[in-house]
């Protein structure tokens, strides 16, 4: 097969690659525990992983929960919030260790069990040019803000109990694998596949599990004749400006040293997010005649996703452009899946991670070329080639996020209910499931 | 005595109450409401899915008056919150049976 | 007496430990001027210090804020930000002297005077490491943040000159000695007590002293029989999250360098706020049938305060298990104080930060122990010996801050009056000192 | 002219001073590109990024969203984010190169076109000791805010269209030029002018646009009779909050470095923070008899805006004046503005940001020296003339911003029309130009 | 004419709209109020500090109608309204005396 | 039947409700209104700029009775209502033609 091919060579070829960094050298590589770690790049992880947890808990949560009704501003705030402390504890015990340590014989599939527990690790153990623990929390902050994105998509109407047991069997079976594919020397890597910060491993992940889960648990009442308008933009809005911040974190941070690439990855990072904003809002004003607040930050949020695969791999112009085709396409995307399919994805996750996240992986593939300002391709990578490659991870990262989110759904189903009864959704699910309210006015 | 209730553009009460205050009213009580009527409301767009706000805020105030009192009051209210445009809002007169001002125990037109 | 002679065994051993970073090295220690700040422990310090800084404001605030009832929102808002500006002002005129410069033949009590306006600083001046002034700046923040903690118990009735006054009294009487002991190579560091980030010097000073001004105070009109719900939990989850976020900066920042030890205090403390919430968020699903929103932060703040004084020193696993030991005291001692004592510690700062404190400075002499996981106890320390110190630490710090906080809140009673009057609690305290409301929606 | 004598005598001293770590060495120094950039330098310049973002959006909108009516909330919030994307689009085509890079002959008045488009810049390109990419998107982060502060003078009552046409002009035409002379090494860095942070190029330049704009577009409907109280002094509280915290990157980022002077910055801009809003709210406490959030949180700024031109050049006890001396001016430039003069300048910007910049541009030139314990004077500079320097670019900036803002309105005016009609001003800018409204709870 | 007030669950509200303007209503006042029945609040558990929240939120609607449209309209909102379960509310018919409109002047009947 | 619509201090809602649950009153309907009358409100101070806020918070309560019980539920509500300072609040009485409970049907005395 010409993929089996390809592997061989990419695998030589990849070293030069930044993608590279994103591998803990524990267990294969000791030489690279010969240097001390560098103070800065670890000073930059460190603060980088502030900025992702920022992104998980207030940010992504305040951007979910300011755009739901006011009965279930506290359910989101909670989902975002026990999946982080959850996914937090999973990473401890065994996701780490099974996206980025050895997994032998079955490497390409998996990582193995030698950090389970984190057991051995030391303010001494080294990855990279990091101390590993700065590495283990910052790839921790990835894994517990991915699950938090599909929330969005069955908010309102999932029942507590349902929702963390999804989140955490989907963190187990789809992160982890996907996240080894790709960034912990697995199948994916070694040929060559391009994720800067997480386009695939995040965002296409996360979405394509959005648009299942919200077809499986079905729409709410009411939708889409019924008005649900967010209950409080401005929440919404520090939510969202909130992300922007801390995205600098998740992709300037994922250059993992305080250096040119980094840098370069915060300001193509910022013009994407920049850009997309821009476009959504044109759009706005030329088809609706207002732009709006909403409109605006999903636009930022859109070309966030978008260039996040990108981020590293590219210059500033083209950074400008895979913004604004962010903008416009996410932009589409969530018109048809709302307004023509009445798919019920309630914050469209799909619309703007799932297919930002493919369109800026693909794009990746074109745009990292040197004739485009990027760091340049692979060595006997083509674009033609490395758009195959990217096109292929994609591909099997939908399928499998796909199949993993339907089955947990239905497991989860029979074990304690997906969905709450009309009563509870008419009541709302903060009184339902938590028994407070958001504001005592 | 007399309830006169009146449903007004939220922006003319402070014209309202110096009217009022005009004639000799010095209390009332007010009540943020949502009106449905002729005036519409208007539509909100979020990420293109359309939410028609079908009500239009408005402001309720209630007072006691005496009877002799009521034309005035009326006119007050109808000249102060006028602005000819649709949505400038409705005054009913009610029956009151009795008032007593809870603090000294009056009753009827004293407790007013 | 044994103390004596241990304070001299100690005194060398505890060259070897990290708690030395604490101390500033300038009158004593000439010799490490002479290699220049690091840029990337610099950069980290600096990080953190805008992280501490955030965690007072706006994250306690929003957090205490969000917490008590709309008509005094805004004076638990003023509380934080007027101790942050006073503590601040008190730290450039003699706190950070007092605390950290060398006290001559007092220095087993309190610092000296060699700084006090902060004469004679530089941008040259060195602390260690670091430039002296993000030194003075990092440890600032602690000594704003310590006061503005226990604001919580007392919140709702208490006269905004008696605050502040109460506030000031209580960081030159309370807060700079214990820093010293502790930090500022006073007795206590000298005996080699272990407090990598403040749970004695900041969680067990700030509970107790919160436990005593609620007892001294009285409780709020209708406590307990009425209700008196959050306004705003959406307000409080802010400030929560964000106080996760900024507890990175305070024990991760309190390695003073960007190293293996900051990123492994990061990890513990992450995994400890996780543990305790999740513990939390279980007892109470247990319990009374329903996680609450409420219940998993306070869960968080409660691993957070408890691994304070372990962070630098114990192993991932050890963290777990301090946030778990963490969420289950914490909450124990909530019900305990406010339901069968009916103590009115309004925001239970007491239960949380002050058992938490304890709790967690009292495993800190066991977890440390290489054993465990461990950086390991100091030369001729045993976890037996270390506990001794330890348990001496809080019981000293206990009974100073007690006696410090009923003085100094029977004279401010003298002197201004502690309490506002029934008239004005039922009106509520912005309108009455500050002539504003939260919001005019 | 005695100025050209000048003019030549301090482009040799000012080498040596810190001003000129602003200056990008591209074109004209290739010797900086040998040594590779440092990572702890680097950390913290993307860190400070980061945090004047956080100032922009979310900090600066709440706090102006929270001072305004509900009814416009959202129109403030959007005004700030679309002009954080627009300034850096605007920043990524030209503004950027024509600040930064060589102008050839005409480099005294504006750079040139080396970087349009930031053509050629890669991840390897350097600027000084960083990496090009991360100095390009730090001042773009100051090239977005600054506009944004000016949307406070015309709040509520100017079109979304011609907000938007006025500020990316004025970007171009007063930011741009402004900025070139003082850091750009145009004219006025010849001079020797000093500002640290944008004392001059963002707070006096912002701030008499400021008063411009709102002599140009006239008062509110209703003011000063009718009381415009703030919708929610909780949300302007978090905004101001932020801004602190974020003013750390604004100023100790500054230095361009993780070093002693980044240190001083950060201290010197906290204290002033703290003296401001201590002053601020003892005059409020003596003339009002009660102190208000509000006050304090404006203080703060105050002191903010004042300290930013001095932040690494004074030391500790010079900042304590700076801050207390903005306290003072600012509320009796607030008082005059808004109670004698009536300009609706309706959140304040030119009582604040011009009066306070032009404060602190001034003290900055006499508390520089070394007998205030500042970082010395140039050589050959001596207070006075250092003060006559200062003097003339506060005056020329002012005159200039004054002027371009006056001829923007004008022009914006006739394109689309400065001001909604009354109807739409009673309506509220949220429902007019967005079609949404703040809350729905 | 009658001034009828009815007591409503929220989530009835857009019924009870729909039915009445089939019975040729236009105009009608909403308020938010809490109501205390039979029907129970729910309890809040804050920190472990129980809170009986024994209101529950209601809506309010207010109409002024003719005499002869009072019986559609009771019927109208009793249908639309009804669920069977316990706090479906209540119906206050009252009577009017005089009715304005602030817009025209016009009275009574005229004004509705 | 009556109305019996009660202006209130906030903080004395609490007193009133158990008041009336002792003269036998299940239920009433509760809305947040704002008063005008001889009690001042209060001045705020934003940056020097004076707001003087005119109306105080206060309760207002809405109780249909059954006639006989009107005294009673007057007496019960002025007596728990009562500090003896101003802005304590006043009580009017209308008359009520019918009552309708939406759940089951019943009219009238039954229905209260
Ligand atoms: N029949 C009615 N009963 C009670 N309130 C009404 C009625 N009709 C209108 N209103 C109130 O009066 C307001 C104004 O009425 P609307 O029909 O919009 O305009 P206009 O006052 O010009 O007739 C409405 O928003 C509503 O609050
Ligand atoms: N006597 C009353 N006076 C005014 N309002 C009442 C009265 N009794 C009930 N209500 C209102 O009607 C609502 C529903 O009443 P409730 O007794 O709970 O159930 P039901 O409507 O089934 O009788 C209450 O929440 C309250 O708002
Ligand atoms: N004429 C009136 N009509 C309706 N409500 C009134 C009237 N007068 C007073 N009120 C209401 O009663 C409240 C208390 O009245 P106020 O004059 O302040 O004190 P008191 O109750 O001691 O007479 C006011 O805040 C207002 O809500």
């Amino acid at each position: 097969m010409i993929l089996s091919i390809q592997l061989r060579t990419k695998f030589q070829s990849l070293r030069s690659l930044s993608a590279l960094v994103f591998f803990t050298a524990i267990a294969w590589s000791p030489a690279s525990l010969a240097a001390p770690p560098d103070s800065g790049d670890t000073a930059w992880v460190l603060t980088s992983t502030a900025l992702v947890l920022f992104m998980a808990i207030p940010a992504l949560a305040l951007f979910y929960g300011g755009l739901v009704r006011v009965k279930n501003v506290l359910s989101l705030l909670m989902h975002c919030f026990v999946i982080v402390c959850a996914a937090s504890i999973l990473w401890f015990i065994a996701g780490y260790s099974l996206v980025f340590t050895d997994g032998g014989s079955q490497q390409a599939w998996i990582g193995g069990f030698s950090r389970i527990f984190l057991r051995g690790l030391t303010a001494q153990s080294q990855s990279g040019k990091l101390p590993e623990a700065v590495f283990i929390m910052f790839q921790l902050t990835f894994a517990a803000i991915t699950p938090a994105l599909i929330v969005g998509a069955f908010a309102e109407r999932m029942r507590f109990s349902a929702m963390l047991l999804f989140s955490m069997g989907w963190l187990l079976l789809a992160y982890v694998p996907v996240a080894h594919w790709v960034w912990g020397n697995g199948w994916l890597m070694q040929l060559g596949v391009l994720d800067f910060a997480g386009g695939i491993v995040v965002h296409v992940n996360a979405g394509v599990a959005s648009l299942v889960a919200a077809l499986v648990i079905g729409r709410r009442q009411g939708f889409p004749q019924k008005p649900m308008p967010p209950h409080s933009l401005v929440l919404a809005y520090t939510g969202a400006a909130m992300l922007w911040v801390g995205w600098f974190g998740f992709n300037a941070g994922s250059a993992l040293a305080a250096n040119g690439s980094a840098a370069m990855a915060m300001l193509t990072t910022h013009l994407a997010a920049a850009s997309g904003a821009l476009v959504w809002m044109a759009i706005e004003w030329v088809k609706f005649g207002k732009p709006s607040v909403l409109g605006i930050a999903t636009g930022m949020v859109a070309g966030l996703g978008t260039i996040t695969a990108a981020a590293g791999y590219v210059g500033p112009a083209a950074a400008v452009g895979i913004g604004s085709v962010a903008g416009a396409s996410c932009f589409w995307a969530t018109q048809y899946i709302k307004n023509i399919l009445h798919v019920d994805d309630s914050l469209d996750v799909f619309s703007v991670h799932g297919v930002g996240g493919t369109v800026g992986s693909l794009l990746t593939g074109i745009l990292v070329a040197s004739q485009f300002g990027g760091v340049g391709l692979a060595e006997g990578a083509t674009i033609g080639s490395q758009l195959m490659v990217q096109a292929l991870a994609i591909v099997v990262t939908a399928l499998w996020s796909g199949l993993v989110t339907l089955g947990l759904l239905k497991l989860v189903d029979r074990l304690v209910g997906l969905r709450v009864n009309a009563e509870e959704e008419t009541e709302g699910l903060d009184i339902v499931f938590h028994e407070e309210r958001g504001y005592n006015l | 005595m007399k309830l006169v209730t009146a449903i007004l553009k939220p922006f003319k009460l402070d014209d309202v109450r110096d009217a009022l205050s005009e004639v000799g009213i010095r209390g009332m009580t007010v009540t943020e409401v949502k009106g449905f009527g002729r005036q519409k409301g208007h539509t909100e767009l979020y990420r293109g899915a359309e939410y028609v706000v079908d009500f239009v805020p408005k402001i309720k105030i209630e007072i006691g008056v005496r009877e002799d009192l009521l034309d005035q009051v009326l006119e007050a209210i109808t000249s102060a919150a006028h602005t000819g445009k649709i949505g400038d809002g409705k005054i009913f007169v009610q029956n009151i049976d009795q008032v007593l001002r809870i603090r000294t125990g009056e009753i009827d037109e004293d407790a007013l």
